[in-house]
């Protein structure tokens, strides 16, 4: 019966395909029905996902743009008629004729209703969509619900679709919809497909198969069922390898970003600027500034910010890293603790004038197109673009911090500094010019990570608040005065984090790794790579 | 006459430096021993080997031909009786005068104590300024005041590093003074210094070095006339 | 004293008597001119440090509250003056101020704290001087102090029917849960009774999942692969109950977005989230997500359109530092708590502390969330609606469902 | 009083310290004869009572960082220490005596308060172990870190790392202490109720003899020869090593005796403000504690004393009546003192061109090698 029932379908879309006439919906039965409460708005999601694929073209189009409405909430449920508000303006939500704005708001959609309502849209844009890309994406958001929906749905679209690659995919993922079809063949077909895009959801899917009868009775079945599970079980566990590492690296560019202008200032001076929180926490301030000055003046260019930032905030910290130095530190050179302290009062300053100046709620940054959402590249294994921004960010900065150290006459002042600076002093360099660069050095890249973090975290005048102990102590155990040590350290607190946190929790992996490092300050107090000097 | 500080095989690395060289030597008591050699050449890092601030990769120092410095603590070897003034004046600047010379005396100071460190103020001419802040006196005044400090204890080894660095030439000529006054057969002075007048004067004999390895060792009128020595100094 | 100079001595006792005498002496600082017509009300809410943006708003709700009640004649023939403080986020200072605002500044009644460690801490305060704290955020329950009056729900008449509604068919058929939350008592005390809940409906342990954040945390990474891992494993449709607070609400949001999850795939619970939590966030990802109040600015009635128009109102006419726009649950407590301890002095004719207590029971009063609130004499806990709030494009949230009446409050829970 | 600080016992007779010392401890007797007299307000009383628990804790800091040079900025870790076991013992104490069931009990899940408290519910007890406690905590970081010979901003960024490694323990229920909301409810304070203006009396008291006994002690000890070594130590430790003294032990016993007083603090602290709970474990905190020594003076025990009552008796007031502006002042005051007075505001009364150079001789105290 159900294959008939199929037989039947298949052919009323091959009926469809030579643009017979088609099943009309009734639209002004489903616009009601949308309109009545969630009940009903379910109803007529379900009428419109069946209906789709006998849908006539202009009724796949209309129910595109009632879903459409309803999840942009451009839709005004009136007590007698309903109306979409359209770009040209306010429309019958049966018939899309012109007509005047009903006097009511749009449902709410609940959690239950809004996948309803998300797949009857996809399924009448896979027909009515104008364009390859937005039948494409409509197919991709089906695709995760395929095995609920009927199977004449894909066969149909991929019939009429004119796109030879999409043509091709929809009848990809029509197979994988086949997985509780009657014919042990198409099933298979439908698990190897699954299983070729391993997930920890596909493994669910294919697992529970395990208890269908044809599991028992059929060994080819059963065989596709156990290779499929096996091969997913293996993706599976390279992508939690991977996303392992991509977590400990990202948390690691982190750490580095916020440590390394410590490390070039602490390495040179052996002062502590406990305001550094605070200074990344002013560089994404003026990211925010610089945003805001690209939406009033070039308003095309927002989407760039980011980049076109990086100098800005990168001297602006840097000058006030100078100021800093000039005003305060340079006086209590001789007094480390001393710096510690006045340092600390800097950072209570510049939070609260940020505080009584801009206020304390977090800034409203725009994420750009390019750096919103992640690919899925292996089974379980995500590549945020924000977190991947980061960790190109932290290499870029690494690679530009070496080349100044290495190949400028400053770094090599600065080299000579930290070395011996009364040597170097002897020798005619600067050093207290060398000191204030460097701490303008220092103070520009903590600006730079605070525009690096402000697509991750909450940037309000708390945010630098966080960072001191952890990029200190990322500091101290890489070693004063280098730079290999300081990524070498970042790296391994940021691995070892992410490795503690799933097994014992955020809490105690933070616990764990900071006691570590007191521990392994307490035996070796010089850290990983710094050389053993004369103590006097 | 016995050894007082014995060196052997005597190497020092600070990361890839090597400031000692697989360096041997030999002072023995009632001797006033100069060190000389130009910048790096390890004679500071010699005298903390002994001293116990910095350790020692290979090789040992044998203090009174029964006691291995490389493994004891700076406190320790002190106690021992193996003193040594620093290059840099190394006063307590927040204490009197009166009590650095007190500290000198060591954890647990004789009962004749303070007639000890009031004969010593008299010695180093510091008497008149003994209630004083350390950290008000001069330059001279701090480099005898801790001259004093190691002095007082009437160290077995005593070691002086620069003390004539920054000092005039009426200052020098007191501390050569000075220095002689407390050479006795029961003590060995290990002096280092670059002023070579002041070398030849107090020293009996001096040991050159010159990359962390005895270049020369003898007298000084012999060190001005070996051509190795003249080629180092001059850099021919 | 023979090396004692009388100019030391003087110099020295002198800045210590200085010191010492200043909080001593501070009280006349704040005093206003004319004691004698006004009562004053004492506000601690910090202005500064982590807690600022969202308590420092409710200062400004409780000035805008005396205000109107000011405009309608004062209480017992005396104008409303309130007294705002800074402390600071910081814990003993809650305390502090409130126990120099009781014994000093005489206010009538406290108004304040957000966490519930601040409230714990000036909790002693106000039960040695016999004082009245109206605590405006909904919390972990299990307290029942005669000197606090609990504005706000707890979880049983709260959080309780919202999980209850996730788990119908009306919500989205829940049967499995991750909870993760920030390390303290009330996230916990909020899962431990929620995991007594659903025992008590015979849900198996291995359907939950906990996992707690220290406060501030922000690497939600290994986190929200986690939720991903346990959302696709077998049982059911899995959801969030979110229990972090402060600046971990946005930061766990945006990376729950960023790896592409959806409130389709996995809803939030998030019980302490606010319209201020999706400042700065690309809300169209994270439409449908879910929170849970006693109000929502959405919320119907005229009641709420007077609350708001008065709030932009005020917003404008004192330059209060905050947006004229945005209304959240605990400003809305604070409002009820002032007008509610104006009409309990009023009944009483008095404003002796055990007297207004005792004209607590039977009030009523017509909440901006369009609910009658009312207090009973059995304890001080007020009886509220309950929203479930679902998060909208615009940085906002749509009222999804709403209580028929407002559900009696169970201070000590029966799931703990 | 003068007989106390007999000059000819000190050789460092630096004699306006002594006066100072004589006129704080002169004002400390007279608080303690105000405060006893009645006659205050009982929130006068509590305030008076915790300015002196802070003054305490200033003390203690002092001892190493103005005598030996070390900076701590994690001693709210020890403060916390003390806090904590008081908790412990007035909850017991209240337990045993009212039968109340503590907040603690309901919200940890327990049914009643653990059995290893019970021996806390004896004072004597409860006063060594938070002073047991303290010791062995200082005992075994400190001697780990002068071992390594750890020093200078090394030590404070460590100690700060640790105190916020505490803070997070604390913070989780887990750990077993109340976690966020830590211990409140206690109910009586040596078997009178909490709420008898005698106990905000003599636990004010208390504090402020405590304080002035430990201050007269403190600077017995420091004008003493064990004063003197300190003070080499943090001059030049090396210099000192090598005149045969064992500066590990030096700084060994004065760390673990700050910490005990700073624990002896935490502990005259609680049961005047009703709670502990991980706030005091702040790395905040413990950088304001080094604060107020550094506004007061550092290394003379009484500008400690002063700049803890100076700063909290501002923030008080501010905090009440303008709330805005505090953070400002303190952040300024730092600034002042770092730049224009080396020595603390003390120095203000005598700035004078002839101090100058001794003022400059010391600024170098702290530079480490």
């Amino acid at each position: 019966m159900r294959m008939g029932r199929r037989l039947g379908l298949l052919l009323l879309a091959l009926a469809a395909a030579w643009h017979s006439p088609a099943l009309a919906h009734d639209r002004a039965q489903i616009a009601t029905q949308a309109c009545s409460g969630a009940a009903g708005l379910s109803e007529a999601a379900a009428t419109l996902t069946a209906g789709a694929s006998s849908a006539t073209p202009e009724d796949a189009a209309w129910a595109a743009t009632l879903t459409g409405a309803l999840l942009d909430k451009t839709i005004r449920c009136g007590a007698r008629a309903s109306t979409i508000e359209s770009p040209s303006g306010f429309i019958d939500a049966a018939t899309l004729a012109k007509a005047a704005p009903a006097d009511g708001s749009a449902p709410v959609l609940s959690l239950k209703n809004r996948p309803l309502v998300e797949t009857a849209r996809a399924a009448a844009t896979l027909f009515a969509g104008a364009t390859a890309g937005e039948r494409a994406a409509a197919l991709r958001a089906l695709e995760r619900r395929a095995a609920s929906l009927p199977p004449e749905l894909f066969e149909t679209a991929a019939a009429r679709e004119p796109d030879a690659g999409l043509k091709e995919q929809i009848l990809g993922v029509g197979q994988s919809a086949l997985l509780n079809s009657s014919d042990v063949a198409k099933r298979i077909a439908a698990i190897e497909r699954i299983a070729a895009q391993p997930s920890r959801r596909a493994e669910t899917q294919i697992a529970a198969l395990k208890s269908d009868p044809a599991y028992a009775k059929e060994p080819v079945f059963a065989a596709a069922v156990d290779a499929g599970l096996a091969s997913i079980d293996r993706w599976l566990r390279v992508s939690s390898v991977a996303n392992t590492l991509y977590n400990g690296l990202s948390f690691a560019s982190i750490l580095f970003m916020a440590a390394v202008g410590l490390a070039i200032i602490f390495g040179l001076m052996g002062v502590i600027n406990l305001a550094q929180g605070e200074f990344i926490m002013l560089g994404a301030y003026v990211a925010y500034a610089v945003q805001e000055t690209l939406r009033a003046v070039a308003p095309g260019l927002l989407d760039w910010y980011l980049i076109l930032a990086i100098p800005v905030v990168f001297l602006a910290i840097a000058a006030v890293g100078v100021a800093l130095e000039a005003t305060l530190v340079r006086r209590l050179y001789t007094r480390p603790l001393m710096t510690l302290l006045a340092t600390w009062a800097v950072s209570l300053l510049i939070v609260n004038l940020v505080r009584v100046g801009v206020g304390t709620q977090n800034l409203q940054f725009v994420t750009p197109s390019w750096l919103a959402g992640g690919k899925l590249l292996v089974g379980d294994f995500i590549v945020t673009w924000n977190r991947l921004f980061a960790i190109v960010f932290a290499g870029v900065t690494l690679v530009a911090t070496w080349a100044v150290l290495k190949r400028t006459p400053l770094g090599l002042n600065i080299r000579a500094v930290t070395q011996n600076r009364a040597m170097a002093g002897c020798i005619g360099v600067p050093t207290r010019r060398v000191d204030m660069m460097a701490f303008g050095l220092g103070s520009g890249l903590a600006g730079l990570a605070g525009l690096a973090l402000c697509p991750i975290y909450n940037v309000n005048p708390q945010m630098g608040s966080n960072f001191v102990i952890d990029s200190f102590m990322v500091v101290v155990l890489g070693g004063v005065g280098t730079l290999a040590g300081t990524v070498v350290a970042a790296l391994g607190v940021g691995q070892i984090n992410v490795l503690i946190e799933p097994l014992y929790g955020a809490v105690a992996a933070k616990v764990i790794v900071l006691l570590m490092i007191v521990g392994f300050l307490q035996w070796r107090p010089e850290g990983l790579y710094a050389v053993k000097g004369r103590r006097k | 006459m016995t050894v007082a500080v014995l060196i052997e095989g005597l190497t020092v690395e600070f990361g890839r430096f090597r400031a000692l060289n697989d360096l041997s030597l030999a002072i023995d008591y009632g001797e006033v021993r100069g060190v000389v050699g130009p910048n790096g050449a390890g004679k500071t890092t010699l005298l903390d080997v002994i001293s116990g601030v910095s350790r020692a990769k290979a090789g040992r120092v044998l203090f009174d031909e029964t006691m291995e410095l490389t493994r004891a603590s700076e406190a320790e070897i002190a106690r021992s009786g193996v003193r040594r003034k620093f290059q840099k004046p190394s006063v307590f600047e927040a204490l009197t005068v009166r009590d650095n010379v007190a500290i000198g005396l060591g954890a647990k100071p004789a009962p004749d104590g303070p007639e000890k460190v009031a004969r010593m103020l008299e010695t180093v001419g510091l008497a008149g300024d003994a209630d004083r802040l350390a950290g008000e006196l001069a330059h001279g005044q701090k480099q005898w005041l801790e001259i004093a400090m190691v002095v007082v204890a009437e160290p077995k080894v005593l070691m002086l590093d620069e003390p004539v660095a920054g000092l005039t030439d009426e200052e020098t000529e007191r501390t050569a003074a000075l220095v002689k006054a407390l050479r006795s057969p029961g003590r060995a002075i290990i002096v280092v210094e670059h002023d070579m007048d002041f070398v030849e004067r107090i020293s009996d004999r001096v040991t050159v070095l010159h990359e962390g390895r005895t270049l020369f060792e003898g007298s000084m009128a012999r060190a001005r006339a070996d051509a190795a020595v003249v080629d180092v100094y001059l850099g021919r | 004293m023979s090396i004692f100079t009388r100019r030391t001595f003087l110099q020295t006792s002198g800045a210590l008597a200085a010191g010492a005498a200043l909080p001593l002496g501070a009280p006349a600082f704040i005093r206003s001119a004319n004691a004698a017509d006004t009562v004053k009300l004492g506000c601690l809410f910090s202005s500064s440090g982590t807690m600022a943006n969202l308590e420092g708003r409710l200062n400004y709700v409780a000035k805008m509250a005396a205000a109107e009640i000011n405009a309608a004649g004062g209480v017992n023939g005396k104008t409303v003056e309130v007294v705002a403080s800074d402390p600071a986020s910081d814990w003993p200072l809650y305390a502090q101020v409130g126990r120099q605002m009781l014994t000093e500044t005489k206010v009538a009644a406290l108004f304040g704290c957000w966490t519930s460690v601040s409230r714990k801490t000036v909790l002693p305060v106000v039960e040695q001087n016999d004082g009245l704290l109206f605590y405006p955020l909904h919390f972990e329950g299990d307290e029942n102090s005669k000197n606090v009056v609990y504005v706000n729900s707890p979880p049983a008449s709260s959080v309780l029917p919202a999980v209850d509604y996730l788990m119908s068919p009306d919500g989205v058929e829940a049967k499995r849960f991750f909870m993760i939350g920030s390390d303290y008592v009330w996230p916990r005390t909020i899962n431990k009774q929620l995991k007594g809940y659903w025992k008590s409906k015979g849900i198996d342990e291995s359907a939950w999942k906990e996992e707690y954040v220290p406060f501030s945390f922000s690497n939600f990474q290994t986190l929200v692969n986690q939720v991903r891992a346990f959302a696709d494993a077998p049982g059911g449709k899995c959801v969030v109950v979110l229990t972090v607070v402060g600046s971990s609400i946005p930061d766990f949001l945006r990376e729950f977005a960023n790896q592409g999850i959806t409130a389709t795939d996995v809803p939030i619970l998030g019980l302490d989230m606010v319209e201020a939590d999706l400042e700065g966030l690309d809300t169209k990802k994270l439409v449908g997500h879910l929170n849970c109040w006693a109000y929502l600015q959405q919320a119907k009635g005229e009641a709420n359109v007077k609350f708001l128009s008065g709030w932009k109102d005020f917003v404008a006419k004192e330059k209060v530092p905050f947006s004229p726009d945005v209304a959240i649950d605990p400003m809305v407590s604070t409002y009820d708590a002032v007008h509610l301890w104006a009409m309990a002095a009023k009944k009483a004719g008095s404003f002796d502390v055990p007297e207004v207590r005792k004209a607590f029971a039977g009030l009523s009063f017509d909440c901006p969330s369009g609910y009658k609130i009312g207090m009973t004499a059995e304890n001080n806990y007020v009886s509220r609606g309950v929203f479930i709030g679902s998060v909208n494009e615009a940085q906002g949230f749509d009222v999804l469902w709403q209580s028929k009446d407002t559900p009696k409050p169970v201070p000590m829970s029966p799931f703990g | 009083m003068s007989a106390a600080i007999a000059p000819k016992r000190s050789l460092l007779a630096r004699a306006a310290d002594d006066r100072m010392v004589v006129a704080v401890a002169l004002a400390l007797v007279a608080t303690a004869a105000v405060v006893a007299g009645g006659g205050l307000s009982g929130y006068r009383v509590n305030t008076i009572g915790q300015l002196a628990c802070f003054a305490l804790l200033a003390l203690a800091l002092d001892l190493i960082w103005g005598y030996a040079g070390i900076l701590s900025l994690g001693h709210g870790l020890f403060f916390a220490i003390g806090g904590y076991v008081v908790g412990m013992h007035l909850l017991e104490r209240s337990v045993a005596e009212t039968g109340v069931t503590p907040d603690i009990v309901q919200f940890m899940g327990w049914k009643a308060l653990p059995g290893w408290w019970g021996p806390l519910e004896s004072f004597p007890v409860a006063l060594l172990a938070a002073m047991g406690v303290s010791f062995a905590v200082a005992f075994v970081f400190g001697w780990a870190s002068f071992r390594s010979r750890v020093s200078g901003v090394y030590f404070a960024i460590i100690t700060q790392a640790l105190v916020y490694v505490a803070m997070l323990l604390m913070f989780r229920n887990d750990t077993g202490f109340g976690g966020n909301n830590g211990m409140t409810g206690f109910q009586v304070v040596f078997g009178v109720p909490i709420q008898d203006p005698a106990v905000t009396k003599g636990l004010a008291l208390a504090s402020v003899l405590v304080l002035l006994a430990a201050l007269v002690a403190c600077r017995l000890l420091m004008i003493g020869r064990f004063g003197r070594l300190l003070v080499a130590t943090r001059d030049d430790e090396v210099r000192l090593r090598s005149l045969g003294y064992e500066t590990l032990r030096l700084k060994l016993k004065v760390w673990c005796l700050s910490a005990v007083l700073a624990a002896l603090a935490g502990l005259l602290y609680v049961p005047q403000v009703g709670i502990i709970n991980p706030r005091v474990l702040s790395p905040e905190l413990s950088i304001e504690i080094a604060v107020w020594c550094a506004i007061g003076g550092r290394g003379r025990l009484a500008g400690a004393i002063i700049g803890a009552v100076l700063v909290n008796a501002v923030k008080f007031a501010l905090s009440a009546s303008l709330p805005e502006l505090w953070p400002f002042v303190l952040a300024a005051l730092v600034v002042v003192v770092a730049l224009i007075f080396p020595n603390g505001l003390l120095d203000l009364g005598k700035w004078k061109p002839t101090l100058l150079s001794r003022s400059r001789a010391l600024e170098a105290r702290d530079a480490t090698p």
